[in-house]
């Protein structure tokens, strides 16, 4: 048992920490997520010029080896600092999936693409139903010529907005089990049939329906082998799942780091608050969430990257992730006060992210279940 | 012991049902979201705020307990709970919470009877709306630490400092104030209590965009602005006394439980007709106790807010100064809870804002960040708990 | 509108407050709740000479007009200062339910027989199965000659140790409707074939186990009309509830007084533990769900006395003020720190029977679904 | 980083189940309830503890940690907290917290040679049982107020006062003391740390009954005490010095988790196997995700307790003392709550004592009435709260 990173971990975090802090300061950051595209093309650009992008990817597809554990770390502080781009959608959501259940020419071709920084993909998952299941993918691609035909509306894909590319989860084969039929396709976000429009979020995330009205696409675009598709997004959304954690725990940390300086520093009654006692208790419970949740995170992302069967302990981390950043924020709030509930305070940022990421791979009630099911109920 | 109404009661109660049923149709679907976002956020909000204002006044019902040569109808404070106990459910605007709610209670007890007779008139009839100058960037919780000066010059107070938090002063006619007119007097002593105009020479408002980018706050700057004495209620110095005695406002907070069951029964609906995987949810067990839990705490704070304005009908207003706060934190910490569960509910809806994709007009999106606010203004819950602590218990300071 | 108690009620209340203060000592409390008959002749008794068994009847069946909310007023007293005795089961569980379902005869007959203190009963409701619905009901009554035959167990029958009477609800006909069909019998406790022990519980509170086997009943001991019973449980359990949530509330207001009378007390640190805010905080809940449970337990108890319908008031308020006294008793240990957690401490009698409290006439779990239903769901 | 065993600790941990899957059987039924209540509350309870004492001494597993030369394997703290877990989860015996997790420690720091050759041997064997003489009336949290005195007379000091809550004082063979040896001294400086035979002539333990009937705790009284001026560890008066340096015992409370784990697998039987209403409880949605919840919650647990054996085998001690604090708030609370979701599932089996009728022994009617102990003793989670933000977060004392 070693439970610390190692140096080049170290390193990668902290050169991480100050280009994020140094190159997206909050100010930006509420400037960014009001615009248009939802992200800077810039500092994009630095992200993949910093080798980010290929982190996730062994040296076969473009990238620098894949230790899990090093997106872990880099997630963690695109947490801590937030940051808007198309990062997860694209390296995590796209790239991991690829990864999981691309042919090998496929992974060798997009894996790249992405980790050059050539493109930017998103996952479409989600449909106007509202489930995490494999019973909500309805949208549906029937076959026809020498390909298929999408049709049918995806709810919620992060940047589809900004991507080149959508991994589109579609039906192929009505089943009796819905874990059947279901197949991903690799389809280009500005095809003749696609209509995408931005949903206004709290979390301002770049969130987008996107509308597929008889798309065509080629029987190559399938990603690996049709119908099996369920099985592959399980696998590679245990990942996604675990790096959403991070980002989160980043998030938690920053926000109870910054409450906590504002505890210590914001007088009232001739007392910096954070001598009183109930704020103490406040902060400490929030410490305590932090701390649980970054144990965690660790514990489980390694037995992940070590492809350790645990899908209790992904909806374990999960499930208390969401409710521990939910609830570090919301306390975060409360101990700033007035200030807490504007835009112009940090503390608000995170409190936004956190009911968003919570709505990412699974809400709480969602892997609840699942856990549920996993200790036998 | 009885609990019902008087027959007068229970025909009054219709009649406001029946305004607002009718007059709410009018209303702007901001108002969907309740609260003062809807008011202060947009201009079609405030516009229906004091279109409804005026009715209201025209109504008499703004008044209602004042005695009636000041225009009110020395109306008990059961009948204001019943009144704000309809209003709350159908979300109507029209009250002005600090004109209202605070001014005139205010005026009653503290000011000259040439104030009252000035001031209280165009409060009645919805004419005239106010904010509230009291906190401060360095006084938020502890208001005994004000800063912001009034330094007098013939018959004038001359002002300068800075409020903030001061909620619709992008909309208000006047503001009540508490500024320092003596330095050398420490805390809470030294404080006065002033009316002024929002059209003074020498204010500057700045708003403050709220979490979901709406402006319901301000920050109020004050440049050599000069009030007349004349706006002075009470006396100098004697400004902290001033809003003290005026604690005989209607306190019960009845207007979140009321709200809360509309809410409440709205998302009863939604999940009856909202199936998720396969089934309603109205089918999951959690779902059923989170709602059913909801609603008996709403139907708690309902009998509360009774017994707080029985309490008030009767004088005993210090007993009743520990359940207000009681209540204001009960209401607003549930009215939160609901704000969670119904976020909870609505699953991936619930980040969606007013849209042609959101549940309820994007009701729980903006509520998801504004309910702490509630937490917060008008005396956190954390003072909330401390005063029952010293008032209601008596536990040492 | 007019939410004081009138005079009488006041006399009432303070004269009960001082009897048991006099009476009942906790010393004693603890002294009956292990004896083997856990309640103490001599103190009924006295209670009966005061008149209390006759407080919930009206005149014609030998009490003293019955206003419902002057056994509010008794019982909230008793839950504040704890008396073992068998008033619930006598008078509120059994009383109520034969001045609702019983006959003209039969209310003149026992009720006076109550009124009295001539006799002690209770009401054999609860089955080995745990359940509070209709569908709870197995013990069967199958006619025989000119009456029936009773056999099954009944479970938690408080008091039956000590009962003259008690009054059996069992199935007398089998329906698809589990409210149909269930009859209530007045039974004479020590009847042939009936066995009774004790079950050791929490609430120390002569909680039995009642065995019938082949217990013949004749037909006139049905207490009003054969397969109609349902509805008069339910009805009078609406009553008991309230009895009950009162109760429930004198203890809450009990275990808040002595905590907060500790908590200025008790020094550490040099100062009344009741001076740090954390603790101030703790006591400020706690005072606002006693404050809340006793602002719904007057309003509804005031319905329920003026058979105003308020199914959903009345689970509202059992489930408030369930979970109330828990966490009032809770909190009041955890105050009380190390003394808190033992027998001798008085607040470990208030904890103990708050849990009791709650699965008596349903425990939070159940009258949550009553809402449930009650609210549309 | 890596999360893995080593083969040797894989193989330990195979070790430690097979140990207590054979010796549990044996064990008396009030060991269902697990805890301190089992071991000190009857005399069979005792008997098989001081059983399970001797055999865990002649593995040498009492001990692992210890340097070689007193008994010990210089085992890593990792080692331990598997032992831990493994116990934990079998509910298993025959570790004297107090000597083994408390005693041994602060000698191995604070004793002279000669002191730990006499008394480590007879702890690492489990044949000797200590309890704790610190907490007494007036001093509770507050363990600076102690006034227990003790005074030299030649070769002893003579022990006067009282201490209280010492768990199995009417079993143990010796207790470990902080007494205050010096009058003038105030508040933790003055103290001094002995240990003492329990059958010294002056002692007397009056039991203290817990909530439901059981007797673990005592109070134990001294008069005219005599204990030998060589059994002081550390130097007079430092006796607070002393205590604070004892800190590296196995802080990880991963015995918690592990017996929330076994409760939790016992739960889901239970829900599996009775139906209530026609319908098997596991069906009911608020049950599957209460016992998701504490699942999830003790997964936490686990990994919060190893990363705290991991800061301790680092040497991190004051970085770990917070961590401590917050993993036992975090583990005893959690085992409260489970205890509270276990009797909302039994329903009203909940209540029944140990009987033919009691579901688990009547583990959860006991455990409803003792779970706040864990909150109040070895500090309460008042206290460790406070330390976790002072130490933690630095927030201002």
């Amino acid at each position: 048992m070693n439970l610390d990173f190692n140096e080049d971990q170290e390193i990668l975090r902290s050169s991480a920490k100050n280009f994020l802090e140094k190159e997206c300061p909050k100010d930006l950051v509420r400037e960014i997520e009001e615009s248009k595209e939802g992200y800077s093309p810039e500092i994009w650009n630095k992200m993949i010029e910093l080798g980010w992008t290929g982190i996730a990817f062994p040296e076969d597809y473009g990238g620098y080896g894949g230790d899990f554990m090093n997106l872990i770390v880099l997630m963690e502080e695109m947490g801590r600092n937030i940051i808007p781009s198309p990062f997860f959608s694209t390296v995590v959501l796209s790239g991991l999936t690829i990864l999981e259940g691309g042919t090998e020419e496929q992974k060798k071709e997009y894996l790249e693409k992405i980790a050059v920084g050539e493109i930017i993909m998103s996952l479409a998952l989600y449909e106007p139903n509202g489930s995490y299941n494999a019973s909500g993918i309805t949208v549906s691609a029937t076959p026809k010529d020498d390909g298929y035909v999408i049709n049918g509306t995806k709810m919620f894909v992060n940047d589809a907005n900004i991507a080149d590319y959508l991994l589109v989860v579609a039906r192929t084969e009505d089943s009796d089990n819905p874990e059947e039929g279901v197949t991903i396709f690799l389809v280009e976000a500005k095809a003749s049939g696609i209509t995408c429009n931005k949903v206004p979020t709290m979390g301002l995330d770049n969130s987008c329906e996107v509308i597929f009205d008889n798309v065509s696409i080629p029987k190559a675009n399938i990603l690996g082998e049709a119908g099996k598709a369920w099985e592959v997004i399980q696998k590679s959304s245990e990942k996604a799942i675990m790096a959403k954690c991070a980002e989160m725990v980043g998030g938690a940390q920053a926000s109870l780091d910054m409450t906590n300086a504002y505890a210590k520093e914001r007088v009232q009654y001739k007392q910096p608050i954070g001598k009183f006692q109930v704020i103490q208790h406040y902060l400490a419970d929030m410490m305590i969430k932090v701390g649980t949740s970054r144990n965690i995170l660790y514990e489980v992302s390694w037995m992940v990257g070590q492809n350790i069967p645990c899908a209790m302990k992904v909806s374990a981390a999960k499930s208390w992730i969401n409710e521990a950043y939910k609830f570090i924020t919301e306390r975060g709030v409360q101990i700033h006060g007035g200030i807490g509930t504007t835009r112009e305070c940090d503390i608000g940022l995170y409190y936004r992210r956190a009911k968003t990421a919570e709505l990412i791979l699974g809400d709480t009630g969602h892997h609840l279940e699942n856990i549920a099911q996993e200790i036998g109920l | 012991m009885d609990f019902s109404f008087t027959p007068e009661q229970e025909k009054l109660k219709k009649e406001f049902e029946e305004f607002f049923i009718t007059e709410m149709k009018k209303a702007p679907p901001t108002y969907e979201t309740g609260g003062l976002e809807a008011m202060f956020g947009s201009d079609v909000g405030w516009e229906f705020h004091l279109y409804m204002a005026r009715e209201l006044g025209k109504k008499g019902w703004l008044a209602m307990a004042w005695p009636e040569k000041y225009g009110g109808k020395d109306a008990s404070v059961i009948d204001q709970v019943i009144f704000s106990e309809v209003r709350g459910y159908y979300g109507g605007p029209g009250v002005d919470i600090f004109g209202i709610g605070i001014v005139a209670p205010t005026l009653l007890v503290a000011a000259s009877e040439k104030q009252r007779e000035k001031f209280l008139p165009p409060i009645a009839k919805g004419e005239l709306m106010y904010c509230q100058g009291w906190s401060e960037p360095n006084a938020g919780s502890d208001l005994a630490s004000l800063s912001t000066t009034a330094v007098k010059d013939e018959d004038d107070y001359i002002i300068n400092g800075q409020k903030i938090w001061t909620s619709g002063a992008h909309r208000a006619d006047w503001m009540f104030i508490l500024v320092r007119t003596n330095l050398e007097e420490k805390r809470s002593k030294g404080l006065t209590y002033l009316l002024l105009d929002m059209k003074a020479p020498g204010i500057t408002v700045r708003p403050i965009e709220a979490m979901d980018g709406l402006h319901m706050f301000n920050e109020v700057f004050f440049d050599d602005v000069r009030v007349p004495i004349a706006n002075r209620i009470g006396e100098e110095n004697k400004g902290w006394e001033v809003t003290r005695q005026s604690m005989n406002f209607e306190r019960s907070s009845i207007g979140i439980f009321s709200e809360n069951q509309k809410t409440i029964e709205d998302l009863v609906r939604f999940v009856k007709e909202t199936k998720r995987d396969g089934k309603p949810l109205a089918e999951n067990q959690v779902i059923r106790n989170k709602l059913a839990e909801l609603a008996a705490e709403t139907e708690v704070g309902r009998a509360m807010a009774y017994n707080i304005a029985w309490m008030q009908e009767k004088g005993g207003l210090f007993l009743a100064a520990s359940a207000a706060s009681a209540a204001k934190v009960f209401g607003t910490e549930l009215a939160q809870r609901l704000v969670y569960v119904g976020a909870d509910i609505l699953g991936q809806y619930s980040q969606v804002k007013e849209s042609k994709w959101a549940p309820f007009h994007g009701k729980f999106e903006t509520n998801y960040q504004n309910c702490m606010g509630l937490n917060i203004a008008g005396g956190t819950s954390e003072i909330q708990r401390n005063l029952v602590a010293w008032i209601g218990l008596g536990l040492p300071r």
